[in-house]
C-alpha cells in the first residue's frame, strides 16, 4: 500500500511546473475506497465482533437459541442508547460519567409520580425526561460556559444525581407498575425475537448517526475535539454545543432509565450503578478517541454489540461476570495501546533497517518543503487507528524515529 | 443468528439429568453458602446437574440476568432466593413458559411467579423467636433497634412487621427506635452499627435478622466500648457468630439450619421438574434424608421451626 | 583569556533537521567563542529556533557536526545539555504556571540541605539576587500563572543566568521587553561575556543586534549563509544576506482601485490590551497593522472578528453593525479572518484538506441541514485549485503538509466564505520565500478585485511593500496613520516604540 | 505586587507574614473550619459525639482509610494524570491479607503488611507503565484496569469471604487499637500524610511532580524526568490503595470481593474537595486527607441532624460541585485582579 501511494503521491508533486494556473484538478481521497472501508478502527472492531458471534454460535451450547437474541438486545439497550450521546460528547473532548445516576434519577423519577402520584406512565416518563434534559443543562452549564473541567463536574454530579435518586427513596424500591407499560416493554416485535424496544433504539441510532456524520453541528463537534480554538475561529459556537452534547445525554440516559424501570419493573435509587463505565468502555472500544476528534456511530454500535455478545456468550458458558469484566478491561487497554504498540514495531523496523528514509532521499536545501513522502512518516499510524494526540507528541515520534546522529 | 432449537428445553427435562441452577440473592454471602451446599448435596443424591449463578450484589436486575440465561439454557430447575417480591416476576414467568421449574427459597417472590417456595420457618415463629431473645437479653424492657439487610427484602419486612406486632401486644416496655439497613454488606452494616449506637445514646439492644448485619453488629460492639451493655441478637450462622458468644458478645441468636433449607428446596425443585407434583395445596413429596414434606397453601413448604443457638450448644455445629 | 586562542564553546557545521516532509533546518552551522556575544539572525522560519532547539537537547539532529567545548556532542534530553552547561532561553516562554516565580526558576536543581530537604531559604535568597542584578521586581511567591509576557520572559532570563553556564542562548528574548528591561538584560549579557561565556542572541531587531553583539552569522531556509564581525557589516548588507533577494520582488503590490469604507471600527476598547482604536478599511485597499510583537494588534483583530470578546466600541460592515463576540455572524456579515497560528488557530491539522476548507462554510454548503464528504470536496477543489495548495488528495491530513501549504489552506479556507473584508494577521509567517511571494501577490490580486484587506505584520518590509496604508499600533493604541507614500521604516519604528522611548528616557533621567 | 525589600532580615519575616497570610486563606484551613463546625453542631446535638470514648474513636477512626487512600489518587492527580484502579487494588489486597492469614497460619503480620503495600505498588506500576510508556490516557488505562484488578479478585474470591475468625485477633486488634486514646489506623494515616506532604512540599522529586502536572510540555524542556515521575506517582498510588486494603481487613474483619466497590470517586472527589486540581499542578495531600475526613464526617453527622444518610452522596456530590465552582471563581477573580494592577502599572 505505501508503495501505491508513493507513487501517487509524487506524480502529483510536479515541482517545476509552478504556474499550472487555476486549472488545477485534486483527487478526492488518496487513499482507494476499500481501503478507507477496511482499515479502519471501526472496522476491526466490527469483524472482531462477527468472529465472536461466529465462534459462539458454534461452540457455545444454546447460544443460538430463539432467546440469546432477544435478552441480548434488550441486555444492551440502555448501553446503546446512553453510547449514542456519549459519542458526541467524547468527540468534543469531553466525558460525561453522570449518565448511569441520571438514569437512577430518572428511574426514581418515574416509579415516584407514577407509584406514589398516581400519573400515568407517559406523562411521568416524560417528566423524568424533563429531569434528565435539566441534569444535562447543568453538567452542560458548568463544563461549556463555566468551563470547568468535565471529568470533575461529572465525578460531582455522579455522585450528586445518584444521592438525590437514593435520598428520594432511600432503599425501598417502587415495583407496583402498570403491567400493560411493563409488558410493552419487554415485548417483541411481532412474531419475531427482536424486542420492540429496539425500535425506538434504531431511530435513536439513525437520528445520532445523522446528527454526528452529516450536518454542520457533528462537523463542528469533531473540529471541537481536535482544536476548540480553531473550531472557534471558523465560526463554531463551541459552548453551545458543548451544551447541546450534555443536554442528549441527560435526555437519552433518562429515557433509557424509563426503559430500564418497566422491563425490571423496578425504580430504586441504585439502578444501574455502574453503567456510566461500560458505556465509556463501549464507546472507546468503538474507536472513539478519548482526547476528542475520532470516531463513528457504527464503531460504537459495534463495540456495544461486543460487549454484549461476550457477556451473553460467557455467561451462557458459566463463566462468572469477573471473567467478563477481566476480558472487557483487556479489549480496553488492548485497544488504545495498540497504536502505540504499533508505532513502536515500526520504529525499531526502520531503526533496524539502517538507512531507511535517509537525508539523502530528501529534497535539495534550498528547494522549499514540499511533502516529498507524506507517508513514510505519518501515514501508517494515522489510518488504522493511531490518535494524533498533540503536535508534541508528533514531533517526538518523528524525533525519535530519526535515524541516530552520525558525524562525517 | 439463531435457529429454532425452541423445544430444547422440553428434550432435556424428558432425559436423565435433572439440571438445577441455584440462585442466591448475592454471592459471597455466607449463608447462602451454605444453603447451596445443602442444595448441590440433594442434587447429588438425586443425581442430578447442579450450577451455582449469582450477582455481586443483592438487587432485582442482576437476577434478573441470570434468571434469563437460566432460561436460554433450558435448565430444568431455578432455585432462587428473591431480592424483590415483584421486579423479577416478569422474568421468571418467562422462564416458566419455556419450561423451567420455579422454586423460591429464603425469600419469596408474588405467588403467581413461582411454583413453590419453601420457607424455613413460619414467618411468625422466626418473628416470635427473635422478640423472645431481645426481651430475655434486655429484661423485657429498655430501647432496640433492628438492623435489617435491603428495604426491599421480603422476608425481613415480614418479619420486622410482625415483631413489631408482638412487641407492641406482648412488651410494652420495649420500644423499637429505629430500622437502619446494612443492605447485606459487611461495610455498610458495620457503618450503620456505629451510627445506630451514636444516634441513640441509650440503646440496649441490636436485632439483626440477617446474617451479614448480626455478624457486622457483633463484631463492632465486640471491639467497642458497648461491649457488655448492648446485646446483639437477631438471626446468625454459627461458623460466623461463634467468636462473638464465646466472647460473650452474644448471649444467643437463632436460626434454621440453611443447609437443611437449600436441601429441601432441590428436592422440592426435583419433585417438580420431573413431574411429581405441580405445586397444588396437598401435593407431597420425598425430601431425602429430611423425609417427607406437604405443600401448604399458596404453594408454601415450610422446613420447620427456628433453633436457638447459645454458648452451651454451638459447639455442636459447623456450617 | 584571549579570544583567538580559545576552542569555540559551540560549533555546528552542517547540521540538518527534517520533521515529517518538512526541512526544517538544511545546513545549520556557527561557531560561537567564549567571552563572544553572536547574534544570530534570519528571517521568520529560516530554522534558527530549531538550530538552538538541536544544542538545547530538544531535538536530535539527522546529520551534521555538533561539538560543544571542543568534544562531539549529542544531547538526547535537555537534562544532558543542561548539565553539560547550556542554558536556553526559549522564544515562548515555557513555565510552570501553577508554580511560584522561585520555583519556577529553580525547578529540579533547588539547593538542597540535608537529608535532600529543598533549602527554601537559600532558594529564595538567590533567586532575591538574581532579580536584584536585573533590576527587576518581581514577587517571588506569586504564582506564574496571570504573568504579562514580559515578566515570563524575565524569570525565563532569571532562570538561564542561575544557571552558571558556559553557553547561554536566547531566543528573541527581548521581544516582550519595554527598553528599561532590554537595558537591563544588556548588561547582564556583558557581564556573563566578560566572566568568559559563550552567548548566542537571536534578535529581529537590528539595532539591539548593534549595540550588544560582536559577531552576526545570517541564516535563510534552512541554512548557514554567512558570519561577519558586526563591526565589519550594515543593516542593508544583512537585509539583503537574509532575504537573499531584492526586496521589491517579493512585494509585488499593484495599485488598485479604493472603493467604499467596508469595515468601521470605533472606539474599541478591553481592558488590559488595547483601547481608543477606530479606523476604516476601504474596499480595494489593504490596511496593514504594524508594531512591536505584543503590541495588541492580534487581539483587535480577535475582537473585530468576534472571537474575543472586547468592552466598549462598535465594530461595523458595510455600515451594519457587527453583534461583539460571535464569529458565526462576523462570517455572515462578510468577514473573514486568517488568524496568526496556523496550527492552533487556523487549522484543524488532524482533520483533511477538505474538512479545513469547508470548516467556515458549513451552513452556506448544507442542503436541508445536511452536508456529505462530496458537497465538501466540490467546495474545497477549486479553492485549493486557485491557491495551487500542493497535496496528493483533498483527503489528506492538514498535518501532513508543509507550512506554506498549510498557510495557503487556511487563506483557502476563508476565501471561500467569499468575504468583503479579509483580516490577515502575520500572512507569511514561518513560510518560504517562494510561497511568500505568492500570497503577496493573491493579497494584491484580491484587492484588485475589490476586497478590503486589513494586513498584521511584525516584518516591516512586508508591511511597507504591501500596504496602502499604514497604522502603527503600540501598546494597544493606534499611535500612527501612514499613508503608502509617507511611511518610512524610521516613522513606523518611532510610532512601534514611542511608549518605549519615553521610557527608557525616563529611566536615564 | 509587595516590594521586595532587600535585607535578609526583613525578607525572612516577609516570608513569615505570608506563610501565614497563606495559611489563613488556603483550602486546607477553609475545609479544617468546615469540619470543626461541623463537629460542633453535631455534638451540640448530641453530646456522645465527641465527648464519649467510643465518639472520639469513631470520629478519629471512620476515615482513616480513605485519607490513606486520597493521599495517593492526589498524588496521581497532581502529575495530571487519574487512577480510577484503586478501589479494585484495595479489594484486592483486602482479600489477600486475609487470605495470607487462612493459607500461611502464623505468618507475622507486618509481612501481611508489607505484601499488602507491594501488591498495591506492583499494581501501580501496570498502571504506570502503560501510561507512561504506552502513552494512553490514564482515564482509559485504569478504567481498564478497574475492570481487570476487580475481574481478578472476584475470580480468586469467588464467592468466598473472609471472616474475622479467620484472622488472628492481634491483627484484627490493630484495626480497633488506640495509643493515647488516638486509633493506631489514624496514627498510621496521619504519619502517611505528613511524610507524603514532607514529600511534596520540600523535596525535588516531589515538586517535580507538581511541575509535571502543571505543564508537561515545560516539564520536558526543563529536563525533568516525567516517565519515571509519572510511573513513581501510580506506584504510590497503589501503594498506599494496598496499605488501606490491608487496613480494611483490619478495621472490618469480614472481606468480600466487591470490598471497596466505588471508592475510586470517593477518593477522587475527597482530593477535589481539598483542592486538587483535576488537571493537576495544584493542590496538596494535606487537602485531599481534610476532604477525606470531610466526607466521612458528613457521612456520619447526617444521622444525628435528622438527614437519612441516604442523602450523603447528594452532599458529596454538592461538595464537590462547590469546590470545583469555588476555585474557578477564586482563581478567575486573582486573574482579573492580576490584569488590573497590570493596567494601572
Ligand atoms: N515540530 C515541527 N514540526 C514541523 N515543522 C516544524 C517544527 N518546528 C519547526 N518547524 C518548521 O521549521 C521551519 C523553521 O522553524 P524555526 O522555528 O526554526 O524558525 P525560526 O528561524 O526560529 O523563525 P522565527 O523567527 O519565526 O522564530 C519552519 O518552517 C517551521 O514551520
Ligand atoms: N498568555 C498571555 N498571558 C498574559 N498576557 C498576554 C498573553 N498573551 C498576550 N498577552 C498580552 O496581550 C497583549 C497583546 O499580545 P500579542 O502578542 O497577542 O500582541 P500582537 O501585537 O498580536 O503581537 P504579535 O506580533 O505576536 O502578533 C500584550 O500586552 C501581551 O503582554
Ligand atoms: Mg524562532
Ligand atoms: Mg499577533
Amino acid at each position: 500500500m505505501t508503495a501505491a501511494t508513493r507513487a501517487e503521491t509524487g506524480a502529483s508533486t510536479g515541482a517545476p511546473e509552478r504556474r499550472r494556473g487555476d486549472g488545477r484538478t485534486y483527487a478526492a481521497y488518496h487513499r482507494p475506497w476499500w481501503f478507507r472501508t477496511f482499515i479502519s478502527a471501526e472496522f476491526l472492531i466490527i469483524a472482531l465482533l462477527v468472529v465472536v458471534w461466529i465462534i459462539a454460535t458454534t461452540s457455545v451450547d444454546n447460544f443460538s437459541g430463539p432467546l440469546t437474541v432477544r435478552y441480548l438486545l434488550m441486555d444492551i439497550a440502555p448501553l446503546m442508547m446512553i453510547a449514542l450521546p456519549m459519542t458526541l460528547v467524547i468527540i468534543t473532548g469531553q466525558i460525561d460519567l453522570s449518565v448511569a445516576s441520571t438514569m437512577g434519577l430518572s428511574t426514581v423519577v418515574v416509579g415516584i409520580l407514577h407509584v406514589q402520584v398516581g400519573l400515568s406512565i407517559p406523562v411521568a416518563g416524560l417528566l423524568a425526561i424533563l429531569v434528565g434534559v435539566l441534569c444535562g443543562v447543568f453538567n452542560g452549564f458548568l463544563v461549556a460556559y463555566v468551563k470547568l473541567p468535565s471529568l470533575a463536574v461529572t465525578i460531582g454530579t455522579l455522585a450528586l444525581y445518584r444521592g438525590i435518586a437514593v435520598g428520594l427513596l432511600g432503599t425501598t424500591a417502587l415495583t407496583d407498575f402498570d403491567q400493560e407499560w411493563s409488558d410493552l416493554a419487554t415485548s417483541s416485535i411481532g412474531e419475531s425475537r427482536i424486542p420492540a424496544i429496539m425500535i425506538p433504539v434504531v431511530i435513536l441510532i439513525v437520528i445520532f448517526a445523522v446528527l454526528l456524520h452529516f450536518t454542520p453541528f457533528g462537523r463542528g463537534l469533531y473540529d471541537i475535539g481536535h482544536n476548540d480554538q480553531a473550531a472557534r475561529f471558523s465560526g463554531v459556537n463551541v459552548a453551545r454545543s458543548q451544551m447541546t452534547t450534555f443536554i442528549l445525554t441527560g435526555a437519552v440516559s433518562a429515557a433509557a432509565g424509563i426503559f430500564y424501570t418497566l422491563r425490571f419493573g423496578n425504580s430504586r435509587g441504585d439502578n444501574a450503578t455502574g453503567l456510566e463505565l461500560e458505556v465509556i468502555a463501549a464507546v472507546l472500544l468503538g474507536g472513539v478517541l478519548i482526547f476528542g476528534g475520532r470516531g463513528a456511530i457504527h464503531g460504537v454500535l459495534a463495540g456495544a454489540l461486543l460487549i454484549g455478545v461476550l457477556s451473553s456468550a460467557l455467561r451462557l458458558e458459566g463463566v462468572t461476570v469477573n471473567v467478563i469484566n477481566i476480558i472487557i478491561g483487556l479489549l480496553l487497554v488492548i485497544s488504545v495501546l495498540a497504536p502505540t504498540l504499533v508505532a513502536g514495531v515500526q520504529r525499531l523496523t526502520s531503526r533496524r533497517g539502517g538507512s531507511g528514509p535517509g537525508p539523502e532521499r530528501s529534497s535539495p536545501a534550498s528547494a522549499p518543503p514540499e511533502p516529498s513522502d507524506p507517508a513514510t512518516q505519518q501515514e501508517p499510524t494515522q489510518h488504522d487507528s493511531a490518535p494524533n494526540q498533540s503536535t508534541h507528541q508528533e514531533s517526538a515520534r518523528a524525533d525519535s524515529a530519526s535515524k541516530p546522529t552520525v558525524t562525517p | 443468528g439463531d435457529s429454532g432449537e425452541g423445544d430444547s428445553a422440553e428434550g432435556e427435562s424428558g432425559g436423565e439429568a435433572l439440571s438445577v441452577t441455584f440462585l442466591p440473592k448475592n454471592l459471597g454471602n455466607p449463608y447462602f453458602e451454605t444453603s447451596n451446599a445443602g442444595g448441590e448435596e440433594a442434587v447429588e443424591e438425586f443425581g442430578g446437574s447442579y450450577s451455582e449463578v449469582g450477582p455481586q450484589e443483592a438487587t432485582p436486575d442482576g437476577q434478573v440476568e441470570y434468571i434469563n440465561t437460566a432460561a436460554q439454557q433450558g435448565e430444568d430447575a431455578l432455585v432462587l432466593s428473591a431480592n424483590d417480591p415483584s421486579a423479577i416476576c416478569g422474568a421468571l414467568n418467562e422462564a416458566r413458559d419455556v419450561d423451567v421449574a420455579v422454586v423460591t427459597f429464603d425469600s419469596d417472590t408474588d405467588a403467581e411467579c413461582r411454583d413453590l417456595f419453601v420457607n424455613q420457618a413460619t414467618a411468625e415463629g422466626i418473628a416470635s423467636a427473635q422478640v423472645q431473645l431481645v426481651a430475655e437479653q434486655i429484661d423485657e424492657e429498655g430501647q432496640i433497634a433492628i438492623l435489617s439487610a435491603s428495604a426491599n427484602a421480603t422476608n425481613q419486612n415480614l418479619w420486622i412487621e410482625l415483631m413489631e406486632e408482638e412487641i407492641a401486644a406482648d412488651y410494652p416496655d420495649i420500644e423499637i427506635v429505629d430500622t437502619v439497613y446494612g443492605d447485606d454488606d459487611d461495610q455498610r452494616s458495620f457503618d450503620q452499627t456505629a451510627a445506630l449506637l451514636q444516634t441513640h445514646s441509650d440503646l440496649d439492644a441490636i436485632v439483626s435478622p440477617t446474617t451479614v448485619g448480626i455478624a457486622a453488629a457483633a463484631r463492632y460492639i465486640a471491639d467497642s466500648d458497648y461491649a457488655g451493655e448492648v446485646a446483639v441478637t437477631g438471626l446468625g450462622t454459627p461458623n460466623q457468630m461463634r467468636e462473638y458468644v464465646e466472647d460473650g458478645t452474644v448471649e444467643a441468636f437463632a436460626l434454621w439450619n440453611p443447609e437443611d433449607l437449600g436441601y429441601l428446596s432441590a428436592w422440592a425443585a426435583n419433585a417438580l421438574a420431573s413431574g411429581e407434583i405441580e405445586g397444588n395445596e396437598g401435593d407431597t413429596f420425598e425430601a431425602g434424608r429430611l423425609g417427607e414434606y406437604t405443600v401448604g397453601a399458596d404453594g408454601e413448604v415450610v422446613l420447620g421451626e427456628p433453633f436457638v443457638f447459645d454458648s452451651e450448644n454451638i459447639g455442636d455445629f459447623d456450617f | 583569556m584571549s579570544l583567538s586562542d580559545s576552542t569555540p564553546v559551540l560549533e555546528l557545521a552542517g547540521v540538518r533537521k527534517t520533521f515529517g516532509s518538512v526541512t526544517a533546518l538544511a545546513d545549520g552551522s556557527i561557531t560561537v567563542y567564549p567571552g563572544s556575544i553572536h547574534a544570530l539572525v534570519g528571517e521568520n522560519g529560516a530554522g534558527k529556533s530549531t538550530l538552538i532547539k538541536i544544542v538545547a537537547g530538544l531535538h536530535r539532529r539527522d546529520s551534521g557536526t555538533f561539538r560543544f567545548r571542543g568534544a562531539d556532542a549529542a544531547f538526547s534530553s535537555t537534562a544532558e545539555a543542561k548539565n553539560a552547561g547550556i542554558a536556553v532561553i526559549y522564544q515562548e516562554p515555557t513555565l510552570f504556571p501553577d508554580l511560584s516565580v522561585t520555583e519556577n526558576i529553580f525547578m529540579g536543581r533547588q539547593p538542597r540541605a540535608r537529608g535532600g530537604r529543598i533549602d527554601k531559604q537559600a532558594m529564595q535568597e538567590e533567586a532575591a539576587e538574581i532579580f536584584d542584578r536585573l533590576g527587576v521586581k518581581l514577587d517571588l511567591d506569586r504564582p506564574a500563572d496571570g504573568l504579562s509576557i514580559a515578566d515570563q520572559q524575565i524569570i525565563e532570563i532569571a532562570k538561564a543566568i542561575s544557571l552558571d553556564a558556559h553557553l547561554l542562548i536566547m531566543d528573541e528574548p527581548t521581544a516582550a521587553l519595554s527598553g528599561v528591561e532590554v537595558e537591563r538584560l544588556f548588561a547582564v549579557a556583558r557581564s556573563l561575556r566578560d566572566e568568559g561565556r559563550g552567548i548566542v542572541f537571536i534578535s529581529h531587531r537590528f539595532d539591539e543586534i548593534f549595540t550588544l553583539c560582536d559577531t552576526i552569522t545570517v541564516m535563510r531556509d534552512g541554512s548557514y549563509v554567512a558570519t561577519t564581525p558586526t563591526a565589519q557589516t550594515s543593516n542593508d548588507e544583512l537585509v539583503t544576506m537574509m532575504v537573499g533577494r531584492e526586496v521589491a520582488e517579493l512585494y509585488p503590490k499593484t495599485p488598485a482601485e479604493i472603493g467604499e469604507v467596508v469595515l468601521e471600527v470605533e472606539n474599541l476598547r478591553s481592558a488590559g490590551t488595547f483601547a481608543d482604536v477606530s479606523f476604516t478599511v476601504r474596499a480595494g485597499e489593504i490596511v496593514g497593522l504594524a508594531g512591536l510583537v505584543g503590541a495588541g494588534r492580534s487581539e483587535i483583530a480577535r475582537a473585530v472578528f468576534g472571537v474575543d470578546p472586547y468592552d466598549s466600541g462598535t465594530v461595523k460592515i458595510n455600515g451594519a453593525p457587527v453583534p461583539k463576540g460571535q464569529p458565526a455572524a462576523a462570517i455572515r456579515a462578510g468577514m473573514a479572518l486568517v488568524p496568526e497560528d496556523r496550527r492552533q488557530q487556523g487549522l484543524v491539522v488532524d482533520a483533511s484538506l477538505a474538512r479545513n476548507m469547508g470548516a467556515a462554510i458549513r451552513r452556506r454548503l448544507s442542503r436541508f441541514g445536511l452536508i456529505t464528504n462530496s458537497m465538501e470536496n466540490r467546495a474545497a477543489g477549486p479553492w485549493a485549485g486557485r491557491l495551487e495548495v500542493k497535496t496528493a488528495a483533498l483527503s489528506m491530513n492538514a498535518a501532513t503538509m508543509s507550512g506554506g501549504n498549510q498557510q495557503k489552506v487556511a487563506i483557502a479556507k476563508w476565501l471561500a466564505t467569499e468575504p468583503s473584508l479579509l483580516i490577515i494577521d502575520e500572512p507569511t509567517r514561518g513560510i518560504d520565500v517562494g510561497t511568500k511571494a505568492e500570497v503577496h501577490r493573491l493579497l494584491s490580486q484580491l484587492a484588485g478585485e475589490g476586497m478590503a484587506i486589513l494586513m498584521i505584520s511584525s516584518e516591516l518590509p512586508e508591511v511597507m511593500g504591501m500596504a496602502d496604508r499604514i497604522l502603527v499600533v503600540g501598546e494597544g493604541r493606534i499611535s500612527a496613520d501612514l499613508t503608502r507614500e509617507e511611511a518610512t521604516a524610521e516613522k513606523v519604528m518611532h510610532a512601534a516604540t514611542a511608549r518605549h522611548e519615553k521610557n527608557r528616557q525616563e529611566a536615564a533621567a | 505586587m509587595s516590594a521586595e525589600t532587600l535585607t535578609p532580615v526583613a525578607r525572612r519575616q516577609g516570608a513569615t507574614m505570608r506563610a501565614a497570610r497563606s495559611l489563613f486563606a488556603s483550602r486546607e484551613t477553609a475545609i479544617v473550619l468546615v469540619i470543626l463546625v461541623i463537629i460542633a453542631v453535631a455534638t451540640t446535638m448530641n453530646q456522645s459525639f465527641l465527648f464519649s470514648a467510643q465518639g472520639w474513636r469513631d470520629l478519629l477512626l471512620t476515615p482513616s482509610i480513605l485519607m490513606v487512600v486520597a493521599i495517593g489518587s492526589a498524588v496521581v492527580i497532581i502529575t495530571r494524570n487519574v487512577d480510577l484502579s484503586v478501589g479494585s487494588t484495595l479489594a484486592i489486597t483486602a482479600y489477600m491479607s486475609g487470605r495470607l492469614f487462612i493459607d500461611l497460619p502464623g505468618i507475622p503480620i507486618f509481612v501481611v503488611v508489607l505484601l499488602g503495600i507491594l501488591v498495591g505498588a506492583g499494581l501501580g506500576l501496570i498502571n504506570g507503565a502503560l501510561v507512561a510508556f504506552g502513552k494512553v490516557p490514564a482515564l482509559v488505562v485504569t478504567l481498564g484496569t478497574m475492570y481487570i484488578y476487580r475481574g481478578a479478585v472476584l475470580t480468586w474470591a469467588g464467592s468466598d469471604r473472609i471472616n474475622a475468625s479467620d484472622m488472628p485477633r492481634e491483627f484484627l486488634g490493630l484495626g480497633t487499637m488506640q495509643i493515647a486514646s488516638i486509633p493506631l489506623l489514624t496514627i498510621v494515616a496521619v504519619m502517611v500524610l505528613i511524610i507524603a506532604g514532607y514529600w511534596l512540599s520540600s523535596t525535588r522529586s516531589g515538586r517535580e511532580m507538581y511541575a509535571i502536572g502543571s505543564d508537561p510540555e515545560a516539564a520536558k524542556l526543563y529536563g525533568l524526568p516525567t516517565t519515571k515521575r509519572v510511573i513513581f506517582a501510580f506506584i504510590l498510588g497503589g501503594a498506599l490503595a494496598g496499605l488501606a486494603g490491608v487496613m480494611y481487613a483490619a478495621r472490618y474483619g469480614t472481606v468480600s470481593a466487591s470490598a471497596g466497590l466505588g471508592w475510586e470517586f470517593q477518593a477522587i472527589g475527597a482530593a477535589v474537595i481539598g483542592g486538587v486540581a483535576i488537571f493537576g499542578g495544584s493542590g496538596s495531600v494535606w487537602g485531599a486527607a481534610f476532604g477525606a475526613i470531610l466526607l466521612m464526617t458528613i457521612n456520619r453527622v447526617l444521622p444525628i441532624v435528622g438527614i437519612p444518610d441516604f442523602w450523603q452522596r447528594a452532599v458529596v456530590g454538592a461538595l464537590i460541585i462547590g469546590a470545583i465552582v469555588l476555585d474557578r471563581y477564586l482563581s478567575v477573580r486573582r486573574h482579573r485582579k492580576l490584569q488590573e494592577a497590570r493596567d494601572k502599572a
